[in-house]
């Protein structure tokens, strides 16, 4: 594939409840398998698919926080978490598995203006 | 009595009001599946007097919740939930 | 006492389809009976025969029909919320013409009656919601 | 069928959007027709079903509204509105293409109470 | 630019946050389906300034809607929908 | 204008499966080819073979492979959402071992990677969701 585009996913869902926050997950993995940039936005509820300490065997799912974890590993590193949703959950920047970079609204408006192609999930 | 289930996270401001609106004191409310994220601690819910609290238990550990619960919701496992449903005389189910 | 049981939610897109088979399995461990699980909505695709998930996630219908085979469970699938989606049996597929059948043994589709008479009959009926 | 229970339906979700405001009409219906006593509960975004002209052909789905109308044929002729959903969306009960009863909050928690059976969608 | 497709009704508070909070001046928000509830007179909403807002007709018209739209909101046709998606270089769907 | 479309919503579930068929007449419509329609998640549904609306409600798994033929569109299923949800092919039912198979003709089930190549060469890409 010679174009290059810049992709953007957006996962405003929680984990486990339904398949958004996993289907989000694997199209960005697909998506960097392609060769493309890939960035991941945390919107809402989505944040908690950040919480440590998933142990999701209970409930006969696979831990989408491990999956999480291996993001690095397929270049996936520029990670950004909503501000306000994080903050206004009790949460912080310490309570997630991942080293994930805080935006406020003018800097999602801003991130959204750099990418090629925006999914949301 | 009422048992009331709820499977959205808080955020869903409207499910969980019409949730809490629907309450009468001595009824239940237990939290399920995304539910349980109205239990993590330090939330601005305004829980009605009488109405005891609880979360699912295989719920609450899936979403790495255990050691972020408030002080006021106990746990419940899947035998817990059909004793809950035993013990009141309906079953609602908020989703 | 007597429970049903009305599965609102489709295995794999929402949690509400596998809390439901859960709270099956622990309402039966305590000897209460269960008089019938009500598929509706999106929950009508928890009875397909063609699901194939991978090996480390629940075939929840599958699980359902062993469940019925050995606690004698009435499965019943909201027919018209079945058909429009495209889950039918064998008698639906010949009267709409279709190539196929897809419903997992031992469920059986019926009308929505089926879920009034449920809620009439049964001392709780609990709602797995989508 | 000999026993009589009391049938509570909330509809809490908008017409068309999703099939929820359809199944819990033909719930309703349906329970109906098993001669059991119905009531309904609009709630949240349930109070637009009630909305007068409603035209969705161009949208290629069938007019909740016009069913709705029909409920009091099938003596569903108790039909509870929550007071602030419909003010808060600057609704009153002329715009409802029913007679309607409004209820505030405890009114609604003592409706529930008077009922045996109570399914939502 | 980045045309926005919403299609809840305002009552997903959080939806419609994010979706305002992602729009740039310049931008164009489209209500589809659900999502044209928010168009409805008398709403407390704040738009973003700079941004243009319409809504899908056969929604409206579905809902009962046309004769109750916020002054501020115009319609597009499926075919509008297609026009506005090549005016804008990106198309964000909030769901 | 080069399109692409992902279609996240299941017919009768949500609206935005209904949606995602009209958006791709009129883009036709208009002169804009259309370079792929990707069935993801529980849009995976609006490819079944055996759907039976009733009368007044449309058949969409069949509007879109009368679109397809006209246009010769690239119709895709995710093949992972929907071997999981029991959507498959003649090669996954043998795979699989199932009694059948149910996907509509002139749909392919493929893998995510069409999503993303989708995304690469398309000027635009519009998610319909549920």
């Amino acid at each position: 594939m010679s174009t290059n585009k810049r992709f953007l996913i957006i996962s405003r869902r929680p984990p486990y409840g339904s398949s958004h926050a996993r289907d989000a997950l694997d199209t960005a993995l697909t998506t960097a398998v392609f060769e493309q940039p890939v960035s991941m936005l945390f919107l809402d509820d989505g944040v908690y698919q950040l919480l440590q300490a998933q142990q999701p065997a209970g409930i006969q799912q696979k831990n989408l926080g491990a999956t999480l974890s291996a993001l690095p590993m397929y270049d996936i590193d520029q990670l950004y978490v909503c501000d306000s949703a994080l903050r206004s959950r009790g949460l912080g920047p310490d309570d997630c598995l991942l080293p994930v970079q805080l935006l406020d609204s003018n800097a999602i408006a801003q991130l959204i203006r750099n990418h090629d192609v925006v999914l949301s999930f | 009595m009422t048992l009331h289930t709820l499977n959205r996270a808080p955020s869903n401001t409207a499910l969980l009001a019409d949730c809490l609106r629907a309450c009468s004191s001595g009824d239940t409310l237990l939290l399920i599946e995304d539910g349980v994220y109205c239990a993590l601690a330090g939330q601005p819910i305004a829980w009605p007097a009488g109405v005891t609290l609880c979360a699912l238990a295989a719920d609450v550990a899936a979403r790495g919740l255990d050691s972020r619960l408030a002080s006021n919701i106990a746990q419940a496992d899947d035998a817990g939930f059909v004793q809950l449903c035993c013990e009141h005389t309906r079953v609602i189910s908020w989703y | 006492m007597i429970f049903s049981l009305l599965v609102y939610a489709a295995p794999h897109s929402h949690q509400g389809a596998e809390t439901a088979y859960r709270f099956a399995v622990a309402c039966l461990a305590q000897g209460h009976s269960i008089h019938r699980v009500f598929f509706y909505g999106d929950g009508v695709h928890g009875a397909t025969a063609l699901a194939a998930p991978p090996q480390d996630e629940p075939n929840l219908p599958a699980r359902w029909q062993a469940l019925a085979q050995t606690h004698k469970l009435d499965l019943v699938v909201c027919i018209a919320a079945a058909v429009r989606r495209g889950l039918l049996d064998a008698n639906e597929a010949r009267r709409y013409e279709k190539p196929g059948h897809n419903l997992q043994q031992d469920f059986e589709l019926s009308g929505l009656g089926q879920l009034a008479e449920a809620a009439i009959v049964s001392d709780r009926l609990i709602t797995f919601g989508a």
